[in-house]
């Protein structure tokens, strides 16, 4: 094996749910279906923490495509969820101004044990991403 | 504070193979053991077992590191072990990060992916690592008091439990007595106890309870505060004075109770025929009854038959039945009054044979211990059920009989939908459960209502007797229509949360909450709009350099810890403490990275 | 459909008068033991409640009625009380035939050599084997069983006798709890396959059992015949409806609505032969019901007797 | 022979299901000492077998996991699983109960969940925490969410080919394991030991579990579960996508010839969460649910109701009388239309019963604590504190002392933990 | 290097593991039929599957199973890897085999 | 329409066990009834629980079918025993008519 690893292309990171999603992947892991390893996944209390510009910034460093996995109407934050998706909205208003395909970004609820919910998911944005190629932003 | 001195100790897992057989766990430690920041970096068979625990224990006491990172199993399996080994090393568990490459890497990868896949997690991991700092658990002084709003069956026993818990309790009424809706029952379904006897057993503890102070006639007027302390102004009614109370308590449980459904004018004849009655003016009768002999009497005249219909002002169907003034509907069942009903026709039947009991229902909902068989005996008592659907319910109006004032017409489901009369001399309408109207408190608190107006815990099954505000709590039936024992199983329930909550004489809370840089801080404010919270975040003036600014500042015992204030700060001057933006902005730069420019 | 009232007041008036439901005299039912030499003293006695010796007659008053259901002639019924013909009395006696009777008496004999082999000691007494009345009982006609059935019993009683074995169903469920109830009168009731001792060889035999409402359902003796058939090494399929749920043969309808006892009895049938196996009856009625409709169906105490 | 292991707590509570669970919490977070006795291998009950939770329509397996890893991690509390309660009776001031630890075959000490023992077994038994409509191993962690993440080697099935001990990276495979028995001494114990099915094989009219595409409400709340054995909706006789579903309810409740004569109180809300879910993964599917009342009483459950009707799932009025086997793997219940049109059969290609609950554990002749006529526990207070028993300082919460939902459950078993916790502390004060 | 005391231990685990076998015979003997007859039955539905998919009804056609035992076999080999289901047709379901390796292969070509 | 008949469970008593109205409607007895034709037993006892005596009488050939096999009694959820209330309106109609 080679000392440096190759660079891979078309990352896509995936913010989940302490709560929910996150335990949801690894309840895929448990069940050892596979999916693409260009997945990321970083734990999240509630997702409402990332402001409109760490999505661009995701974007301009390199990541092809970002799932956010929310606990959706179960979330234990109240009216986290709501602000959340209003987020969404402005990140995805500002997207189609930068010519971003605004498939590159997905809100999603996944429980613990939605491993269907969370192949499709995944499996769906890694076809988008290779299609895609990396977003082209400047920096 | 600086992330770049940090002494990060990595350490992976084989998981015997579970790992390794994946990742190629070697060449990963020769990567990360390149990072920056890394000082050592380790692997092991079982990093769970006592041998790896007490390596991070050995390179945390001597110094090697200072933060740590595990690669290994999910995080739900093992981030408390390693937390624990970080305490034993005698230093704060909060500097750890854990990376997942088993359910995450090796069990859905494989070959030279995962074990790159396995790096990045590492790789970021250690970038969060660096960031996080060592973190104490809120402390919050709580008084040991409890206020139980409500003196009826639920706020007396959550009083009572409470109590002889040791914390000490003012229990509020508004009425001058209480015992509230069991005041005017009898005996209770399915068993027959009678109701004064339950309030007794309850209410002579709580009388001569030293750790209880009870205040009826009394009023809220305003609730300030926060768990462990918040503070209540009521008004009491003594002596036809109005005195103002200052109460200071760690906890609050809604104990508001309900009131009886009045049926609407016309609504199965009610307020047309004085033959009409509510449900629970037959158990006033029953608890004062007067008659004698083999037929019930109501105002001195014999009754024959009695006609009893089941639902009323419950399970309401929009466009079936017409709403109230408000425009409220009751969707909802109200639970309590199949067996309310079937025990007042059993006694009926028992005491008075002679006095005919027809029951028209939707479905009977016997569905507690003894209720069943509550059914099944007023089947032995010959109550004669019929059965009506929503859409067709059934008709009161004036007979010409002799012998009967009233006529109920009903389309009997039971009968293959044969439209029959019932002759009635007395009709009885199964009145349902509505929640006291407490808006006015809730508004001060910001408890949530449900559209069937009672209150809204924040979930039924995960905390059925607490809100979202952490120290109020509720019971009873100003949640959802129940019985006397469900009640007090609620009330209980209040109880042992508001008991837990206080015991200590203070509330230790997760220190996972926002924090701010007030050297950032310029006082914009936007913090505040977005926090969900609302009293968690104020902006305060305070004097800088002789100068009054503003500054947020964090209720950390109000505090949800969700973030949505550190998404909006144009300075990034506040942060989640343990889960701080900056820390995904940096592990996102090691993803990308590919795990060599960090 | 047949007029009810008709029927019920046929049998009503045939049982006053003759004891017998189908107005045709004992002497004339009852012949089967004249030629098995049995006991006139023993611990039980023998009480056949000649269900078993009326079947010939059931089944061809039934086929007469068969043909008649849903015609005019139907109406007429009501007047068949005042003129004995073909469903009761003398008349019908007549046109049944002798082999069919002498079927039904060579039951009764397996049923005593069944019992003999048993060691069973039992007496039988002509005099004393009266129908129980079961038939008004069944069809509303409560007065009239009463009085026939106290009669019945007082005589039983008068004769001293204590316990009884019973060969059907009917007869069985009568005795053993309508005469306490209707009579207040007691005996010690057993059916014949209760007191059986049988041993044999296992002779590999699988057969399907139909159990009669009576001993499966309201008796619960079902267990027993299994049983005995064990003993043999004979097994018995299983069926889902059985013993206690067991599936009505259709027979208690035939004289009310022959074309619905078919309907029910083809259903039967068709359950019942299922498995594959030979069926077997323990009831006077359920067995020539089930004949009817083809089956390969007989009677426990035949299969039995061709075993040991 | 006396076990001379005594372990002491303030609490013991027999039964590591939803309630076992939320009471062990009660009290933990309060400072008690708790130990949770569970004769299964993993705690969860049976919450955690289900698959969404009405009202709300939750994952089960959502709103169960964090308590079962809340329990697991409290300091105040210890789990015993794979437990068999011999006996509980008083002593003393307290109570003394004697469990024997049955074998796993696995040191739980050394191993560490990596389930390559279970990958390497070669025999497949049927799996019953999936209704037996898929397999396990002989050694297997029961299910992915289970805690403990321990195998249980199944003797029964074992074969002793020695292939998962050369496989287990930790050596924790131990054939020679034996049962161990130990003494749990407490204060107070609080007993929520559950329910089982009433089983369908004891049921004639239903077929007693023999008629093809007839299954229980568990076995539904399996095959509709996200991480169930086929990961969608088949019948189970040939892997068809029904397009008609039958619900049966009051099968085994209500019903004195079925020998259970009061209300289950939860089937008429799962059917109809059932239903719901069904319509969701079968949109063109026929479902029907026939019952006697629909007993729709709990907060939010009217509304509920009403929403399936909307939905389109169909309500009919009628006890189903008899099922029987059609053609191409259907059944066809019997029933009477209630209009007078007389009876009706229908064809469905699958039918849940809604079987009735049946108390989880007998007491007979381990504790000497009273049952009712409906064989659970007795409440002696049912109106002040339907959490007493009339053995004192033994407790009851959940389906233990009566059927009910986990609404109820939970809410009891804060009630149960509530009194136990008062009577500590005032024998405390005694003292 | 030989130890002594470890074959000791070695040979009385041995005695030991005979002991237990001899005490569990009967389970041990119709574990392994079982066996037997699953793996005979798994290879029969691999063998059928090779190179295509099928439904339910078509597998167990195929190898003269029960149909209910065939989605026993396949519900359970689905769940250890094996077996992936595939795309609908009617009013069932087709499944095939599992090759991970094999498929990897491919798109990293 | 029709009205109830609060008197006709008294009348009844003379001829049948008192347990029509320990009946619940659930229609068990009819569907297992292997007549299964029409509403039959239940529709009977409806009609004995809510005093319908002229349509019992009217239908009154129906309760001749009864096979007397006593499956509904044994299945019935309430043990209100069909079975013999079917038995008691047989004898209550016999009377009825022999004594008209």
């Amino acid at each position: 094996m080679s000392p440096q690893a190759k660079r891979q292309e078309n990352k896509i990171l995936i913010l989940a749910t302490e709560t929910c999603a996150y335990p949801g992947a690894d309840s895929v892991g448990q069940a050892h279906s596979t999916y693409p390893a260009n997945t990321y996944i970083l734990r999240v209390r509630a997702p409402v923490l990332f402001p409109e510009s760490f999505y661009f910034d995701c974007f301009r460093k390199g990541i092809s495509g970002i799932i956010v996995m929310s606990c959706g109407e179960e979330c234990p934050y109240d009216g986290a969820y709501k602000a959340l998706a209003k987020r969404l909205d402005a990140v995805y208003k500002k997207m189609k101004a930068m010519e971003i395909d605004l498939k590159r970004l997905r809100l999603t609820a996944i429980c613990t044990v939605c491993n269907r919910a969370f192949l499709k998911e995944v499996n769906q944005m890694d076809q988008l991403v290779r299609e895609l190629g990396p977003p082209q932003l400047e920096a | 504070m600086s992330e770049n001195n940090k002494k990060v100790g990595v350490y992976i897992c084989y998981c015997g193979g579970n790992i390794s057989d994946h990742v190629d766990v070697e060449e990963v430690r020769n990567r990360v053991e390149k990072m920056p920041g890394v000082t050592v970096a380790r692997t092991n068979m079982f990093m769970c077992s006592d041998p790896g625990q007490e390596m991070i224990i050995e390179d945390l006491k001597s110094d090697k590191i200072d933060r740590v990172v595990v690669a290994s199993c999910a995080p739900s399996l093992h981030e408390a072990t390693f937390r624990g080994a970080i305490e034993r090393a005698g230093s704060n568990p909060f500097i750890y990060d854990h990376a997942n490459i088993r359910e995450q890497v090796s069990w859905v990868h494989h070959g030279e992916t995962a074990t790159d896949k396995a790096t990045l997690l590492i790789a970021a991991a250690s970038a969060k690592s660096k960031l996080l700092k060592p973190l104490e658990p809120i402390r919050v002084e709580a008084k040991k008091h409890t206020t139980v709003i409500g003196g009826g069956i639920a706020g007396i026993k959550t009083a009572l439990d409470i109590a002889q818990k040791g914390i000490e309790v003012a229990l509020i009424e508004k009425l001058p007595i209480l015992g509230g809706r069991l005041n005017s029952l009898d005996r209770l379904a399915p068993f027959g106890e009678k109701a004064s006897d339950i309030l007794k057993e309850l209410l002579d503890p709580v009388l001569n309870h030293n750790a209880i102070t009870i205040h009826t006639d009394s009023k809220i007027e305003t609730i300030k505060g926060y768990v462990g302390n918040f503070s209540l102004i009521v008004t009491k009614k003594e002596n036809n004075k109005d005195i103002k109370l200052n109460i200071e308590t760690g906890a609050i449980v809604m104990a508001t109770g309900s009131v009886s459904y009045t049926p609407l004018n016309g609504e199965f004849g009610f307020g047309q025929h004085e033959q009409v009655i509510t449900l629970q003016d037959l158990i006033t009768l029953l608890k004062e009854n007067k008659s004698s002999g083999s037929s019930l009497e109501v105002n001195g005249k014999r009754i024959k038959n009695m006609v009893m219909i089941h639902c009323v002002g419950s399970r309401q169907i929009p466009g079936i039945h017409q709403p109230k003034e408000n425009g409220q509907l009751n969707e909802y069942c109200s639970r309590t009054c199949c067996a309310a009903l079937l025990n007042a026709a059993n006694q009926i039947r028992e005491k008075f044979p002679e006095t005919g009991i027809y029951e028209m229902y939707r479905d009977i909902r016997t569905y507690g211990r003894g209720q069943e068989e509550l059914y099944e005996q007023a089947s032995k008592n010959k109550v004669v059920f019929m059965r009506y659907e929503a859409d067709a319910p059934p008709v009161v109006s004036e007979s010409n009989h002799s012998e009967y004032p009233l006529k109920v017409k009903i389309t009997d489901s039971l009968t293959f939908n044969e439209v029959m009369d019932v002759p009635a001399d007395l009709v009885v309408l199964a009145t349902g459960i509505e929640p006291d109207n407490v808006s006015d408190i809730a508004s001060m608190m910001k408890l949530p209502i449900g559209t069937d107006q009672f209150l809204l815990e924040v979930h039924p099954k995960l905390r059925p007797v607490e809100f979202s505000i952490t120290g109020i709590f509720l019971g009873g039936t100003c949640q959802a229509p129940m019985d006397t024992g469900e009640t007090c199983n609620a009330a209980g329930a209040a109880a042992v949360k508001a008991s837990a909550l206080l015991s200590k004489g203070y509330i230790e809370l997760d220190p996972f909450v926002a924090e701010v840089n007030t050297d950032k801080c310029q006082g914009h404010g936007a913090c505040i709009e977005a926090c969900l919270k609302e009293g968690a975040l104020t902006l305060t003036e305070v004097k800088i350099d002789g100068k009054i600014v503003k500054k947020a500042q964090v209720t950390a015992a109000m505090c949800l810890g969700c973030g949505a204030c550190a998404a909006v700060c144009p300075k990034k001057a506040i942060d989640i403490n343990g889960w701080a933006l900056k820390q995904y902005e940096d592990m996102v730069d090691a993803i990308v990275s590919d795990g060599f420019a960090v | 459909m047949f007029n009810p009232k008709d029927i019920i007041e046929t049998l009503a008036n045939n049982v006053q008068q003759t004891a017998s439901p189908f107005g045709i005299p004992k002497f004339m039912v009852n012949t089967w033991f004249k030629h098995a030499s049995l006991p006139k003293k023993g611990e039980y006695l023998l009480f056949t409640g000649l269900m078993y010796q009326f079947t010939p007659y059931i089944e061809k008053s039934t086929q007469y009625l068969e043909k008649y259901e849903g015609t005019r002639m139907a109406g007429l019924l009501k007047y068949a009380r005042h003129i004995p013909s073909y469903i009761s009395g003398i008349g019908l006696a007549m046109i049944t035939s002798g082999k069919e009777k002498k079927n039904a008496g060579q039951t009764l004999k397996n049923i005593c050599s069944l019992l003999k082999k048993s060691k069973v000691d039992f007496a039988y007494r002509p005099d004393l084997d009266n129908y129980s009345g079961i038939l008004l009982y069944d069809m509303g006609d409560q007065k009239g069983f009463v009085a026939h059935a106290k009669k019945v019993a007082q005589k039983l009683q008068k004769a001293g006798i204590k316990k009884i074995i019973t060969v059907d169903p009917h007869t069985a469920y009568a005795l053993k709890e309508l005469f306490p109830k209707y009579t207040g009168i007691n005996f010690e009731v057993k059916s014949y396959f209760e007191l059986l001792n049988l041993k044999s060889k296992d002779c590999g035999l699988e057969v399907t059992i139909h159990d009669p409402c009576f001993f499966g359902r309201y008796l619960k003796l079902s267990d027993v015949p299994r049983k005995v058939l064990t003993n043999l090494g004979i097994s018995a399929s299983d069926i889902r409806n059985q013993g206690e749920f067991t599936s009505c043969c259709g027979g208690p309808a035939e004289s009310i609505s022959p074309s619905l006892s078919n309907e029910i009895m083809e259903k039967r049938a068709k359950e019942l032969e299922e498995p594959g196996k030979p069926i077997i009856a323990y009831c006077p009625i359920c067995l020539g019901n089930l004949k009817k409709s083809g089956a390969n169906v007989e009677d426990l105490s035949t299969l039995l007797v061709r075993h040991i | 022979m006396v076990p001379t292991n005594i372990k002491n707590f303030d609490t013991l509570v027999v039964g590591g299901g939803i309630a076992g669970l939320q009471a062990a919490l009660d009290l933990g977070d309060q400072g008690y000492k708790v130990a949770i006795v569970e004769k299964d291998a993993s705690i969860g009950g049976k919450m955690i077998r289900l698959s969404k939770v009405f009202p709300t329509l939750d994952c089960a397996s959502c709103i169960t996991t964090p308590k079962m890893s809340a329990a697991s991690h409290h300091e105040n509390i210890t789990l015993f699983t794979y437990c068999d309660l011999t006996s509980l009776n008083h002593e003393g001031q307290g109570i003394k109960a004697l469990i024997t630890q049955k074998p796993r075959y696995v040191d739980p000490i050394k191993c560490i969940g990596c389930r390559q023992c279970e990958y390497i077994c070669p025999v497949h038994v049927s799996d019953a925490e999936q209704g037996d409509f898929s397999a396990r191993k002989a050694i297997s962690i029961p299910f992915s969410t289970a805690i403990p993440q321990l195998p249980i080697l199944d003797v029964e099935h074992c074969m002793l080919c020695g292939q998962c001990e050369k496989t287990c990276p930790t050596h924790a495979i131990d054939y020679f394991q034996k049962p161990e028995e130990f003494i749990i001494q407490a204060k107070t114990a609080v007993i929520t030991t559950g329910f089982d099915l009433l089983p369908v094989k004891n049921n004639f009219q239903y077929g007693n579990g023999h008629i093809p595409n007839v299954i229980d409400s568990m076995q539904m709340e399996r095959i509709l579960a996200p991480h169930g054995p086929y990961n969608r909706v088949l019948r189970p006789s040939d892997g068809m996508e029904p397009d008609s579903i039958a619900y049966v309810q009051c099968a085994g409740s209500r019903d004195k010839s079925m020998g259970v004569p009061y209300c289950s109180r939860v089937c008429c809300m799962y059917a109809i969460k059932q239903a719901m879910l069904l319509s969701g993964s079968l949109p063109l599917a026929d479902i029907i649910i026939y019952y006697m009342d629909i007993r729709a009483f709990g907060k939010g459950y009217e509304q509920f109701y009403q929403n399936a009707k909307a939905m389109g799932i169909e309500f009919v009025k009628a006890k189903v009388a008899r099922i029987d086997k059609g053609e191409n793997g259907s059944a066809i219940v019997r029933y009477e239309n209630q209009d007078g049109s007389g009876i009706a059969t229908a064809d469905h290609d699958l039918v849940v019963l809604s079987m009735g609950m049946i108390p989880g554990w007998d007491p007979r002749s381990i504790c000497p604590v009273s049952k009712d006529s409906d064989q659970f526990i007795t409440s002696i207070k049912p109106k002040i504190s339907p959490v007493l028993t009339n053995m004192a300082g033994l407790f009851v919460a959940g389906v233990a002392a009566g059927p009910k939902d986990i609404v109820d459950t939970i809410t009891e078993s804060g009630s149960a933990a509530m009194e136990a916790a008062k009577f500590m502390s005032n024998s405390h004060m005694e003292n | 290097m030989k130890n002594p005391d470890n074959d000791k231990e070695k040979e009385a685990k041995k005695a030991a593991m005979k002991t237990l076998r001899a005490q569990r015979k009967d389970l041990i003997a119709s574990a392994s039929s079982r066996m037997k007859t699953q793996k005979k039955d798994i290879k029969a539905i691999k063998e059928f599957l090779k190179g295509k998919k099928a439904t339910i009804p078509d597998i167990a056609e195929g190898i003269d199973m029960p149909k209910d035992e065939t989605l026993w076999y396949i519900a359970t080999m689905k769940k250890y890897g094996q077996i992936v289901e595939a795309e609908k047709e009617g009013a069932f379901f087709n499944y095939s085999l599992n090759e991970p390796e094999k498929t990897q292969e491919k798109e990293e070509v | 329409m029709s009205l109830v008949n609060l008197d006709f469970a008294e009348e009844l008593k003379e001829y049948s066990e008192d347990t029509a109205l320990e009946c619940f409607n659930c229609g068990t007895c009819a569907a297992i009834c292997p007549l299964v034709h029409d509403n039959f037993p239940r529709r009977m006892i409806r009609y004995v629980q809510i005093g319908a005596r002229q349509k019992i009488l009217e239908n009154s050939d129906e309760l001749w079918r009864c096979l007397h096999c006593g499956l509904c009694t044994h299945t019935c959820p309430r043990e209100a025993d069909p079975g013999e209330i079917i038995l008691g309106l047989k004898r209550f109609v016999v009377a009825n008519f022999r004594r008209s």
